[in-house]
């Protein structure tokens, strides 16, 4: 009944090619099917395999995550002895600190990691979306005697060339890693997330960084790997997973939502995908709503013609505007008869009467948050 | 306990079986009837408290409260989740050997005098669970307060045709109240009581515990309570509300309301940011309309899967309508499943209720047509307009 | 209003008067009477539950409902503050016409079943509001479960002289219990029920409805239900508890339990930190300790202002000793005013009660004399030893 | 019933002289009173004048002050029509920001000045310790017709030489203003807080700043009161007020708090002062405890000598130790025969056995967290 894994997730990725999407926002807080931010899935997922102490390593333009978890309320993660703990940058006297990646993030964090008192850890980047559950990973984890235990995909449209990081598996351990590989030679794609006994994990960030590494998949785990000292294990990620680290990919991401297979997937009436509330009204739609394969989520008005898109909460659109395979961020306007294809509109765009914005389909076009076009 | 004093807390009268709105209000209590797509009736009043600086209120039923219980919860969603205050439900309880009901609205308030006591407010505002509408209560009691009143009962103007039909308040040409008439044959005043009350606490409390020793007196706030202070010579004003208000206690008075809200613009609206209704969040993802489907002039709430026709309806959370069914002036409560070639027209649905294939429920003209809550309807079953069914 | 499935609910029968505590629970239930200072009675069961993992709780109270739910709030103390889950304070309400009240133990769960079946558990957990100790009933769960059992009983061993005077368990070597016998004049075992059960939930609900149905039931746990399941072949096992463990059902048995805290080391550690026992805050500042005071072996809780003399005693929050007082071998509980020249001594002097100069309350022996909440004992009175004095 | 003010909490005081004790805190998390931080009388006092939405602008050394007020919950504000708004240094693409002062910071801040819908504004800063209600401040500033209405004291004790800022008033209006004068001419103390309509606000701090001016009041201030044009009143914040800026004044302060008549004044059994909540015991009195005119917090273990003196939560005193005249900070332990005089001991100091730590009174002694001495 009571849990013995403490989570933690990354939201320091790079995230130069999400372009204008990320100026403002980690991709943690990336804008997700209708009413989510990227990480609501992450943690879900990490509340529903049974954790509750989660902490979120912060890294630059946190403001809007930390606006958006606040104090873990609607995760029921505000309680005295579970909770969300936010791990900012880490401004003192001595440091402006701005992390150089996962490992370094580790390590200042140390004081997290060594309070904690669950026995296991589960680790996951932010910029991932999947869904498993980690009491799994951990006994499969401690079956293995593992060390470390990567969670891997064999889903091959995770996969982007010249970019990832790709496993070698056999009997459950990784036998080989390589990163960034033009071609990939492993099948398996690592997907970012992994599991360790606590204690271990410290040990091996703190002998890590001792001995002036960096990274924490190109340095500590490929000569985990190599070594042969250590035993490195491999669970396999069930269902689709996606990652979002380009426009494409964000767009991508979105989109499989308006697949009932997927939607089945990620979302459960057992386990419900938690995210902050706005208090909107139900959708309204008028007598010229033409609605096609979207979703649609509440606080939107809904007077024109929307096909294959996806509309976040407090969306307008009036009356003649045709709206088809886009993304509409929270309370943009698509006034009347302008017509949008494959966009993405963030935050509060408003799009003006008789506008045309149409991009083809492999290269959707992002209009940075409060434009007016 | 010691709570902290509150210049005003609001009780609220949830009432008893709200056998008006027949098999709606078999497993829930009234205001937790669902309204609107996404809220409950009770959700008015509490927002409305929200809005308005209120953050202590007692809900006082003694039918179903596990229902009212369980959806309040720690009172999170209205920001009631304090530790100086908060909401309160309130059934009856014992008092040494036995229990009492609650035998009238003022007995309510009696039973649960020690319930305001703590508190040790200046005002009382008695507030009822069936009524939808947006009031700023805080501009009642500045009026309460500015008329140095010990009564102040909220009115709204009715057509003069149907003043007859309710409790009509008789003012003077300064909001005094001069008397008071229950269904008067010939009005006098078209100022219709709201059964919306501000009380000096200390006026509430006397008038209350007087009420409670004549034992001829039907423990009525409209009947006994306001005839005898106005008897008695006490400061009796009438404050008038002008916005929107609907009593929902009937099937047709709630279809009504749910149909209003898609009226252009709505009469109340719920888009107000300034004055937002607030619910218990349900966790659904946003609502999926399919290419075979077809949505007009209608509410949709998170969680809804639409694959058939829905127009000027309401769909509240959850809902799914197969391919083929069609939904047409009707309002579906959470968790419904409308299966292909249904056909439902002016009716509720109540929550999750399974209307099988081919099964017709409600008429094009007439009464409405209900199916309770969790009830499976046949396929290719006929409901009649004004039919009812389920247990 | 769906909930989210739990592994394990737990039901707290918060009880009657308790009318063996006197004037104690004249004003407030039992699981309200303050303990040990900062605590109530229900801190106890509900920051096990906390510790335990178990988030949902029922509170089954027919008493003074309005200071439990006053004193529980949003049940923020205990994180139980939640949207999926939390504890509810449920007093007995109305089935149609009539209400009910708990017949026993076992009645008081049938009439909330449908409080259980919301969170559709596994395992039900039944804890008594009366009760001081520590316990991690995830232990007791995962006892219940590896032993595949329709009913784990939580047991304690007490002395064999004692054994005669408790429900007693016999159990085979393998902890399964053979029989129960309530209070056996030749007892064939020393395993004494604590009145904590976990029941598998289909379990639990078949044999209350079959036990609702028998006419000639007393509905009770001890009494019905585990005979009738032994009867009938169910697996039923002894899990035993062996840390402190109190029942706080008379004067007595209070005053010894808060004694207790004192004991070096205490029985019960309140100082824990990976067993917190919380409670609500009251906001009090730090206790001052004034130069013409003298403090020894005592609690003294947060508000408390010392000008006299205090040993041997568990002070609450926000109690002031006047100069030239004297406090023995005694429980001051919260808000109490002891005037300067008093004398208390083996005695528990309830909420906000004020004794007057030059009193003299209890004596060196004998029994504990009480004085009741809010009472105002005048100066130079006497009460001696097993007195009760207050309304 | 509604209340329409908004208040703002400045942390980004200068605390050189405050030693060790705000080397990794601001001056705003200062211990107080055994249970408290400093900014608990500010944030209380504001919560029992009505005002609902607080931001607290956040400077270095943020992370304790973070900590401590969390969601908000133990004072009520973590509502979504009140709140808390925690406003951190902005760090973003283009800055790492740190605050010049409380013009800079509120220039930074405008969003949440604009955003609020109050239109009185309170604004206070938060190395003071005062009570007065904002509510009859702003009554008496509308009456007063004026455009920022500054807050003093006549306390002489609150002064110190050659640091602070003193006021001229005449008929509640401020006539003349002088800063850090080695004799002060002036008999009033400017506090720090003070009330203005919202949008005025927002207008004064756009100008000065527009026009090059960094000191809030020293430029803006001065200006406002030299120039004739506008008008700037004067409330007399009642009963007793503490300036804390430096190791004495610290002491000082939280000696204060063993006077009776001013415990009264800061403790009022209906307007409580909120904190954050660590679930203790009762203190524990052993049969060796001599304890007097002291102020004991919950969670203490006490079997020794202590006089005179402040213990926070969870300090223990071991038989034979004598504490004197010390301020002695959350779970301290002073270990047999120790005896300390004249000490501040930061939080998990141990004072191990026999050892000797007497200062003079007039110069208290710091050690700091963590220290084993």
């Amino acid at each position: 009944m009571k849990q013995d894994i403490v989570g933690l997730i990354y939201t320091g990725e790079r995230a130069d090619e999400l372009q204008d999407l990320t100026r403002y926002r980690a991709a943690a807080a990336l804008p997700m099917a209708g009413r989510y931010r990227l990480i609501d899935f992450i943690l879900s997922n990490m509340i529903h395999s049974g954790i509750k102490n989660i902490g979120i390593i912060m890294q630059k333009n946190y403001h809007s995550l930390m606006d958006h978890l606040g104090s873990g309320r609607e995760w029921n993660l505000h309680g005295k002895r579970s909770g969300l703990t936010i791990l900012p940058p880490y401004v003192s006297h001595d440091k402006v600190g701005v992390y150089e990646g996962m490992l370094d993030a580790l390590q200042t964090n140390q004081a997290f990691l060594r309070r904690s008192v669950e026995r296991n850890i589960a680790v996951s980047d932010s910029n991932v979306l999947y869904q498993v559950d980690y009491t799994d990973v951990v006994k499969k984890h401690l079956e293995n005697k593992a060390d470390i235990t990567l969670l891997y995909t064999k889903d091959r449209d995770v996969r982007r060339n010249g970019r990832g990081r790709y496993l070698q598996v056999a009997n459950d351990l990784v036998t080989g890693i390589e990163f960034d590989p033009i071609i990939p030679h492993y099948e398996n794609t690592f997907i970012g997330g992994f599991v360790a006994r606590r204690e271990v994990l410290i040990d091996l960030v703190d002998r890590a960084v001792a001995s002036g590494k960096h990274h924490f998949s190109r340095n500590l785990l490929a000569e985990m790997v190599a070594g042969g000292i250590f035993r490195v294990g491999a669970y396999e990620c069930p269902g689709k997973v996606y990652a979002v680290d380009s426009v494409q990919s964000f767009f991508q991401t979105n989109m499989a939502f308006l697949n009932q297979e997927f939607r089945d997937q990620a979302f459960n009436d057992e386990k419900p995908v938690w995210t902050k509330l706005r208090d909107e009204m139900p959708a309204r739609y008028g007598d010229h709503a033409l609605v096609s394969n979207t979703l649609v989520a509440d606080g939107c008005l809904i007077d024109g013609t929307v096909e294959n898109s996806i509309l976040f909460r407090g969306v307008v659109v009036k009356p003649g505007a045709v709206i088809r395979n886009s993304i509409v961020m929270q309370d943009a306007v698509i006034s009347r008869n302008a017509e949008i294809e494959n966009c993405i509109l963030d935050k509060q765009v408003t799009v003006r009467e008789d506008v045309r914005l149409i991009a083809p389909k492999s290269y959707p076009l992002v209009v940075a948050k409060n434009l007016t076009i | 306990m010691i709570q902290q004093h509150k210049n005003c807390v609001a009780m609220l009268l949830a009432g008893g079986q709200g056998s008006r709105l027949g098999i709606l209000t078999r497993h829930v209590a009234k205001p937790a009837v669902p309204f609107g797509g996404k809220y409950r009736i009770i959700d008015f009043p509490l927002s409305n408290c929200a809005n308005s600086g209120i953050d202590t209120v007692g809900v006082l039923t003694q039918y179903k409260p596990l229902e009212l219980n369980s959806y309040i919860g720690s009172g999170a969603p209205w920001d009631m989740d304090i530790s100086n205050g908060g909401v309160f439900v309130l059934p009856p309880y014992s008092r040494g050997d036995e229990g009492e009901w609650y035998k009238g609205t003022a007995n309510a308030i009696y039973q649960n005098l020690a319930f305001i006591k703590q508190f040790n407010p200046n005002y009382v505002l008695i507030l009822s669970g069936d009524h939808i509408y947006k009031c700023d209560y805080a501009e009642m009691v500045a009026f309460h307060v500015s008329h140095n009143a010990a009564l102040t009962v909220a009115v709204r103007e009715v057509p003069w045709e149907d003043a007859s039909r309710f409790g009509i308040m008789n003012t003077d040409s300064e909001n005094n109240i001069t008397e008071f008439e229950e269904k008067p044959k010939n009005p006098k005043s078209n100022k219709a009581s709201m059964g919306v009350y501000v009380f000096s606490w200390d006026k509430l409390r006397s008038y209350l515990e007087a009420d409670e020793a004549n034992p001829e007196s039907q423990n009525d706030f409209g009947k006994n309570i306001i005839p005898t202070m106005l008897a008695a010579g006490e400061k009796l004003v009438a404050w008038t509300f002008d916005g929107y208000w609907k009593d929902v206690g009937t099937v047709e008075s709630l279809w009504d309301a749910n149909m209003d809200l898609l009226m252009t613009p709505p009469p109340v609206d719920l888009h107000d940011r300034n004055w937002r209704i607030y619910a218990r969040n349900v966790g659904e993802p946003p609502h999926y309309a399919s290419p075979k489907g077809e949505i007009k002039d209608s509410l949709v709430t998170e969680g809804c899967e639409v694959f058939g026709k829905v127009s000027h309806s309401i769909l509240s959370a959850d809902v799914h309508i197969e391919e083929g069914a069609e939904i047409i002036d009707s309002v579906i409560m959470p968790h419904a499943v409308i299966k292909s070639g249904a056909v439902i027209r002016r009716a509720i649905v109540a929550e999750g209720a399974v209307v099988g294939e081919g099964a017709v429920i409600g008429e094009e003209e007439g009464k409405i047509a209900v199916v309770g809550s969790n009830t499976v309807v046949s396929p290719g079953y006929v409901l009649k307009a004004g039919g009812q069914l389920g247990e």
